[in-house]
């Protein structure tokens, strides 16, 4: 099991890598979209032994959303754009890859520093969650463009929904619903903003988007 | 008891002769410029005259201009009632009294000054200016050494300032701080009675006057009034000058009085004496000197803190 | 109870959406709000009952933040009848720049505004940290098209922002909500739920480093949405663009929420004996917000923004005292009540100050008092109550954080609190009178009791908050702050 | 207790009707007078029964306020701090309706008298609270009235800085009351007067808070930069009760707070005189740099105050070095200089205002000849003149003589260092009256005196009875507190006592006190009637003498003119020059060229020094410092995303690590 563990973690490292290296936006939701079954379908792993009808649900639900839904709306919205790349971004290809790389050992110490209570095996996943999270505020930070910061929060919130699938998986249900309703809206009222963003600029620039200053 | 008549009879004869103060101080500049010079009973023909005539006034003047000379003439006399004269105190000695002393000279200056101006002349507003600068001046001179010779004496009024002070006494707060003191004084008395290094009273050429050219518009019984003040002033100062410097004390009253008068005569040749030999001092000057007097009379007073 | 509270208006807000009469909704609007305060003053006279297993409650302190919003909710309701009908839906010149916009259209504003008073109420009723959590992102979610009312550029990118930012929050308050569930591994299946009593009780089994990782990430989260620096970033920009009735509420109403969480956790954190941890957190953002504050008023030029950085200030303040404790903990929540109504007054007058003279720019707007003598007069007042002079009750509470806060042995802090205060009062001091005060252009005109009223009536609840804590207020203070461990 | 309530009550009752019946002219004044007059004779008689038995009153009420309660007490002390105000606010009051009748249907009157009457009643409330929460309510609800009362013609620019000036001015000092008085309610943890002490923190910290606190509302260099600008502003009858009474709650207030410190250092007593001089010497020498006669009087305000400092130093000193004779002194000058300079200021301002209200000008230099004019402005502003600089028969001099004389005891007593307060003290007050002595013969001989120098003064008539009535009675009792000064001493015994710290009925102070101060009223009595004398004397003399009119002598120069009359800056510039390094006044003009000039000009201003080269570049150096931080507020979400990871992840950072 641990094999599967490991693999997908490694997986989802080399998605957040290639999250930062990447220009083309299609090609970042596909990534995304990867991500989110990758990390929807470890909590799977995690609880084989005491697998239940809510895990299961909870990991369809999670799939489902995270690997079909929100890629498919988020491709709409790039198509609707003119842009397709995220030609200028605020910091660098090569430079994000750096910082990706910062972030992960970052990621890695903070793991280290909080040891799950009476769960040794899944200090990595810690790490992994976290750099998730990281890499997606990192992408808000760093890129230019509307969209890629609505991929850089849906990274950020793969990363928290993995962390709350495997380790608060005893809370109960309304919460959950609570995560996924929010994650749908945020991506619903965040793709309306979008859109509306588009038409009032014809750009998804948001470097359109800073005139309130003082 | 015998000091009580003493200090009435200092009374009157200072009333009677501050007016032969600047005989004197006239008779001696006259000799050193090699004249025989006005009578030495010259101011007193001059106010009797003044009082026997008639008045002109300025459309400009008010009251103010009116009152000025009566009020001068009325602070500088109540002033010497607190003025000691040779060992004997004065009338009405209290403690405190020098600052009521000071503050009456003020009044008279007050009103010589806004009497001045009452006349809307430039030359006189000049002198009014003037005036108020260096006395604003001198002020402090005379407080602070006071405050020293109060603090010497461990009393607070003129006359046991006054009662302590010994010549020859060269114990710890005699000699010197006496001398910074009468010094200062000195200087106060030459400019707050309008004597040369700080003015001039017998020029009439306006851009040197300060005094003078005050009352240039007063006339008849006013400029009696103000001539006599001056006088006045000029022995209240005067006896303040040599209470200090030249105290020849014997015990004996009637003494006492007859070596006051010799000394304050001894003063008016003094200053008869300055006025002969020295120059105007610029009137930027001026300031230098009066603070000069103060830095005296607060070493003065320093040099009795020990 | 606490259902009806919250579904009123949830309700309300969803007919608004399909009403087509303007007068019908605009009644709906007011009367959702009398109703909802009604039920607040049922709830303040006969403490309701604990519903959803204990998931809604509404305790001291939740009483006194419910009571805030939904009073200032009823003003800014009766104000906004008045604002909407001055609005219109035909196009507009826009003030700055002169292009031509339209606004929403009003049944999004008013069903928004309900669904808004609904999710604030959510968040106050709610005591389970999930819960909690979906309502307070309930909140961003209402109130950003509000914030895009007008519908044009500049609004556009303040709603982006707001959401952007506070979704950002938002998610790291998640992360916190998991921290915290690790925390509670030791307890496996006593715990009976993440209510905020449940923690309370167990605090001595929580695992303090996760404690400690929650209580870092949740403020960070809700301190995005509260606004304490450097977490702020929002405020001006949503202020400052948005209709002032919306300002008012969100930073009346809507702070206070976010603060209410922090609070709450604060007291889990108190419970545990990590006092000195979340304090001293609490601490140094209530400094260095209200540092941000005075940097940004000195000098500030747009009148509405200065008023978002004010509510930065205050909010700093309140997290200070709080952070202190003792005494200080009973000013910061009387300061809580006070910024709100004092703030609320403070956006509904810079509404009519924008209305009348069509700028937001502080220095092209003088003279108000002869042309909007009413709203002059309350505008300085409440600059007087904001930067807490007396007789106001911002002075009372920000005096007390004073004592509490030399009275905890601090001095340097209460120094610096006191500078900074004297600093903004500088700042504001510099811009307020000279718009009160001097000719104007703007010709002299009727001000509709619509617009002066409402904000009229907070004023005199501000003054007499100034001269006279109400002792229920004060009780419930007290017991409130007992609740919390932090009395 | 229940009179002095009832005129709180009537006080505040009266503005809310006047800003009822703000239209209705007659009754909104009728209103006003009736509350102001009503107020001061129901109180009165308390305050100075209080004063008299030497004895206190006190009452306490819950309030619900934190720490707060509504404690009133009224003490010889607060009594004697009550009794300028009852007698300045009701005369303010009467001059003020005649003074606002030019603003009549143009301003709202009933606000400004609104204002008006909150002012009066919140000194009254200054001075009786027991509470430091009622305390800082009364104190700043003060502030605001008299700013609101000082930005009337808010359409003037410079009214609207000055405004600002003050409130920033006073707001920053209240900062240091709050501290102030927080510190000294932690030791009981009670903000009650009866309970404040101070606890195991710095005594001299205690002191300096409540200098700086309480010296920016009484004006103490360099603490004073509101003065000179708010005064000016605001209109007379207001500038006359700041000036005169609400400045003077920056001095009761130090005295109430060194009455809970107990027993000073010397240092104190040292700070005290310090500050006396300083605040004497260069508020006087502003003062008589100024042209604007309003502008001129409020440092004339700071110099006074100055003495009031010297007065409170040298008590303060008699305190430290155990001398209660010299306690005694200095605290009873200070405190009858506080009353003196209320009514003598009072009186300055309304006599000034009366003249801008006639001339419509407040500029020195385009006065003159007035007293022809306006004779009994002029009269009346004589004897404030007289007063202010200290020149017998008028109270200022027996204040400032009680001052020299603690002086003096001290030089004489103590030894060492000690003495030295003697030389300083004398000295500088000494300096000080000479020195307004010398501004005082400026202001009214320049404006009262000599010709007109504008159409302005040439034009001018007197004033109207209402303007009229408060300066005379005002300049009456100037000279009533000169002549019958050992009466007002002995009756403030009680008072002085209390100040002083001394054991009740200690006899030591006024055996010192009692006999010069007959001699001094005994000599300003002779004086008085050998002026009467010579008058009369005069008269006999010219009773059959020719008089004659003529034109001012002019040294034979032809065409003597108005405009060669001398001004006010050269009357003052021998001194201007000579201390021109601490004025820094600026020439600005044409100078005199060549042979024939044709044309010359030459303008003087002296803005205060300290405001120039202290507050402003240090408030403008903040100001820039901030601007320059503006960044940080950018507009780029992402930098505003980063500052909330940067702050997450240092945070977690500095916790796990």
């Amino acid at each position: 099991m641990n094999d599967w563990i490991d693999a997908a973690i490694a997986l989802v490292v080399l998605g957040n890598l290639s999250l930062l290296g990447t220009s083309r936006l299609v090609a970042c939701i596909r990534i995304l979209a990867l991500q989110g079954l990758l990390l929807g379908l470890l909590p799977l792993f995690f609880h084989a032994d005491d697998l239940t009808l809510r895990v299961v649900l909870q990991v369809t639900a999670s799939t489902i959303s995270k690997g079909i839904v929100f890629p498919w709306l988020l491709t709409r919205a790039v198509r609707g754009a003119d842009e397709r790349r995220e030609v200028a971004p605020v910091v660098g290809y090569t430079p994000s890859l750096l910082i990706g790389g910062a972030l992960l050992g970052l990621a890695l110490w903070l793991g280290g520093r909080l040891p799950l209570p009476g769960d040794a095996e899944s200090e990595f996943l810690v790490a992994v969650a976290l750099n998730t999270t990281m890499v997606g505020l990192f992408l808000i930070i760093a890129r230019r463009m509307a969209i890629t910061q609505v991929l850089g929060y849906l990274a950020m919130e793969n990363g928290i929904t993995t962390f709350g699938l495997v380790f608060a998986e005893r809370e109960p249900l309304l919460v959950e619903m609570g995560i996924f309703l929010d994650a749908f809206m945020a991506v619903f009222v965040m793709g309306l903003m979008v859109y509306n963003i588009n038409r009032e600029f014809r750009h998804l620039d948001t470097e359109r988007l800073s005139n309130l200053t003082d | 008891m015998i000091m009580a008549i003493a200090a009435v009879i200092h009374l009157l004869v200072a009333l009677l002769l501050a007016p032969l103060l600047l005989g004197v101080i006239n008779r001696t500049k006259a000799v050193f410029a090699g004249r025989r010079g006005q009578p030495l009973l010259q101011l007193y023909a001059d106010l009797a005259k003044l009082l026997r005539k008639g008045a002109v006034y300025s459309g400009t003047t008010t009251w103010v201009f009116r009152a000025g000379p009566l009020v001068t003439l009325a602070a500088v006399t109540v002033s010497l009632l607190v003025v000691p004269f040779a060992g004997v105190r004065a009338v009405g000695a209290f403690p405190g009294d020098f600052v009521l002393f000071a503050y009456l000279l003020a009044v008279a200056r007050f009103f010589t000054v806004i009497a001045a101006l009452d006349t809307g002349s430039s030359f006189e507003g000049m002198g009014a200016s003037r005036e108020v600068a260096f006395s604003a001046l001198a002020e402090p001179a005379l407080l602070v050494g006071l405050a020293a010779l109060a603090r010497r004496a461990g009393g607070a009024s003129l006359s046991d300032c006054y009662e302590a002070v010994r010549l020859f006494d060269f114990g710890p707060n005699g000699g010197l701080p006496l001398l910074l003191i009468g010094a200062a004084f000195f200087v106060v008395f030459l400019a707050e009675n309008a004597r040369i290094p700080f003015d001039d009273p017998n020029t009439h050429l306006e851009l040197t006057m300060i005094h003078e050219v005050m009352v240039l518009d007063h006339g008849g019984p006013d400029l009696a009034f103000v001539q006599y003040a001056a006088a006045l002033k000029l022995w209240v100062l005067g006896a303040l000058v040599v209470g200090i410097l030249l105290p020849l004390r014997t015990g004996f009253v009637a003494l006492d009085f007859g070596f006051g008068l010799a000394a304050m005569a001894v003063l008016a040749v003094a200053t008869g004496c300055v006025e002969s030999t020295k120059a105007r001092v610029r009137l930027t000057g001026v300031p230098q000197l009066l603070v000069a007097a103060t830095v005296l009379a607060g070493v003065g007073f320093g040099l009795t803190l020990r | 109870m606490i259902v009806a509270l919250v579904l009123l208006p949830l309700t309300a807000g969803a007919l608004a959406f399909f009403l087509r009469s303007d007068g019908l909704r605009r009644g709906l609007l007011v009367a959702t709000a009398l109703a909802h305060s009604g039920l607040t003053v049922a709830a303040w006279l006969r403490r309701p009952l604990a519903e959803l297993g204990g998931w809604l409650e509404l305790d001291d302190l939740e009483l006194l933040i419910l009571a805030v919003t939904s009073l200032l909710f009823l003003v800014a309701a009766v104000y906004a009848v008045g604002y909407l009908r001055r609005e219109g839906r035909d196009q507009r010149e826009d003030y700055t720049e002169g292009f031509l916009f339209v606004n929403a259209p009003e049944a999004t504003f008013t069903g928004c505004l309900l669904l808004f008073l609904g999710a604030m109420t959510l968040v106050i009723g709610a005591q389970h940290f999930g819960l909690m959590w979906v309502a307070v992102e309930g909140t961003t979610l209402a109130s950003a098209p509000l914030i895009h009312f007008h519908r044009h550029h500049r609004s556009l990118e303040a709603a982006w922002k707001y959401l952007v930012i506070c979704s950002v929050g938002i998610a790291i308050a998640l992360l916190g909500n998991f921290f915290l569930v690790v925390a509670t591994s030791a307890l496996d299946d006593q715990l009976g739920g993440l209510t905020v009593r449940a923690l309370a009780e167990h605090a001595g089994q929580l695992d303090p480093t996760w404690l400690r990782a929650a209580f870092l990430l949740l403020l960070v989260g809700y301190g995005t949405k509260m606004g304490l620096a450097p977490l702020h970033t929002w405020l001006p920009d949503a202020h400052s663009e948005a209709p002032s009735v919306v300002s008012a509420l969100l930073s009346g109403a809507l702070l206070n929420c976010a603060f209410l969480a922090i609070l709450r956790l604060h007291g889990v954190c108190v419970a545990a004996g990590q006092a000195a941890f979340s304090a001293n957190l609490l601490v140094g953002f209530g400094l260095v917000s209200m540092g941000f504050a005075a940097v940004f008023i000195v000098g500030q030029r747009d009148y509405k923004r200065m008023l978002a950085y004010s509510s930065v200030e205050h909010m700093g303040i309140a997290a200070l005292g709080v952070g202190l404790g003792g005494a200080a903990g009973f000013g910061a929540l009387l300061h809580v009540v006070n910024h709100s109504l004092t703030k609320g007054m403070l956006f509904l007058i810079a509404g009519n100050v924008l209305a009348a003279y069509r700028t937001r720019s502080s220095a092209e707007v003088t003279g108000l008092l002869r042309a909007l003598p009413a709203s002059g007069l309350l505008w300085l007042a409440g600059f007087l109550a904001v930067t807490g002079s007396p007789p106001f009750g911002p002075f009372l509470s920000e005096f007390t954080i004073l004592r509490g806060g030399l009275a905890a042995q601090r001095p340097v802090i209460a120094v610096v609190y006191l500078v900074l205060l004297l600093l903004v009062f500088v700042g504001m001091a510099m811009i307020v009178p000279g718009m009160a005060h001097g000719e104007t252009n703007v010709a002299r005109r009727r001000e509709p009791w619509l617009a002066v009223v409402p904000p009229a009536c907070l004023g005199i609840g501000v003054l007499i908050l100034g001269v006279y804590v109400p002792r229920p207020l004060a009780d419930a203070i007290t017991r409130a702050l007992g609740a919390l461990g932090l009395s | 207790m229940i009179l002095l309530i009832a005129s709180l009550a009537l006080l505040l009752g009266g503005g809310a009707a006047a800003l009822a019946a703000s239209r209705r002219d007659r009754l909104r004044n009728g209103i006003v007078l009736g509350s102001l007059v009503g107020a001061s004779l129901a109180s009165l008689p308390v305050a100075i029964v209080t004063i008299a038995r030497g004895e206190s009153l006190a009452l306490q009420w819950p309030w619900s306020v934190p720490l707060g309660s509504f404690a009133l007490g009224l003490d010889p002390l607060s009594a004697f701090f009550l009794l300028p105000i009852l007698v300045l606010a009701p005369l303010a009051g009467i001059y003020g309706v005649g003074y606002l009748r030019a603003w009549q249907g143009r301003k709202n009157l009933g606000a400004s008298w609104f204002f008006f009457n909150v002012l009066v009643a919140c000194m009254m409330l200054v001075v009786v609270a027991r509470n430091a929460v009622l305390f800082l309510v009364a104190w700043e609800a003060m502030a605001l009235a008299s700013y609101a009362l000082v930005v009337f013609e808010d359409e003037r620019g410079d009214v609207r800085g000055a405004g600002r000036t003050y409130l920033v001015a006073t707001h920053l000092g209240t900062g240091a009351l709050f501290v102030l008085f927080v510190l000294l309610g932690q030791p009981a943890g009670s903000l009650d007067f009866a309970d404040l002490g101070a606890g195991a923190g710095s005594l001299s910290l205690l002191f300096a808070l409540a200098v700086i606190g309480f010296g920016t509302k009484a004006g103490f260099m360099p603490l004073h930069v509101w003065l000179p600008e708010a005064h000016p502003a605001s209109p007379s009858h207001v500038s006359a009760l700041m000036s005169g009474v609400m400045i003077k709650t920056g001095i009761y207030g130090l005295l109430r707070i060194l009455m809970v410190l107990g027993a000073p250092p010397p240092a104190w007593g040292w700070t005290m005189v310090a500050i006396g001089a300083t605040s004497g010497v260069l508020g006087v020498l502003f003062a008589l740099a100024q042209h604007d006669v309003k502008r001129l009087l409020a440092y004339h305000s700071v110099e006074n105050i100055g003495i009031i400092a010297l007065g409170l130093g040298v008590g303060l000193l008699g305190r430290s070095y155990d001398q209660p004779a010299m306690a005694y002194l200095g605290f009873a000058g200070a405190l009858l200089h506080v009353a003196n300079h209320a009514l003598f200021k009072g009186l300055l301002f309304l006599g000034a205002g009366a003249v801008a209200h006639a001339t419509h000008t407040r500029e020195i230099d385009h006065l003159g000849g007035l007293l022809k004019r306006m004779p009994w402005t002029g009269t009346t502003f004589l004897a404030g003149s007289a007063a202010i600089s200290g020149l017998p028969p008028f109270n200022g001099f027996v204040s400032e003589f009680l001052i020299f004389l603690g002086a003096l005891t001290g030089a004489v007593t103590l030894g060492g260092a000690g003495a030295a307060v003697g030389a300083v003290t004398t000295g500088a007050l000494g300096l000080i009256g000479g020195l307004a002595a010398a501004c005082f013969a400026k202001a009214f001989g320049i404006m009262f005196l000599g010709e007109p120098r504008s159409r302005h003064a040439a034009d001018a008539t007197e004033v109207g009875r209402s303007l009229r009535v408060p300066l005379v009675v005002l300049a009456a009792a100037c000279l009533a507190i000169g002549l019958g000064a050992p009466f007002v001493v002995a009756g403030l015994d009680s008072v002085v006592v209390a100040a002083a710290g001394l054991p009740p009925h200690d006899p030591a102070g006024r055996a010192l006190a009692g006999p010069p101060l007959r001699m001094v009223a005994l000599g300003s009595a002779v004086l008085l009637a050998l002026v009467g004398a010579l008058v009369l004397a005069r008269r006999g003399l010219l009773a059959r003498r020719t008089i004659t009119t003529a034109l001012t002598w002019d040294c034979g120069y032809a065409a003597p003119d108005r405009r060669m009359q001398y001004t006010a800056a050269g009357f003052a510039q021998p001194l201007t020059s000579l201390f021109r390094f601490a004025l820094r006044t600026r020439r600005e003009g044409e100078p005199v060229r060549g042979l024939f000039p044709a044309r010359a000009s030459l303008a003087t201003s002296t803005p205060d020094p300290m405001h120039r080269e202290i507050y402003e570049p240090v408030f403008a150096a903040v100001g820039r410092l901030f601007a320059k931080r503006r960044w940080v507020q950018g507009g780029q979400t992402q930098l505003y995303v980063l500052y909330i990871v940067l702050t997450l992840l240092v945070l977690l950072v500095w916790e796990l690590s």
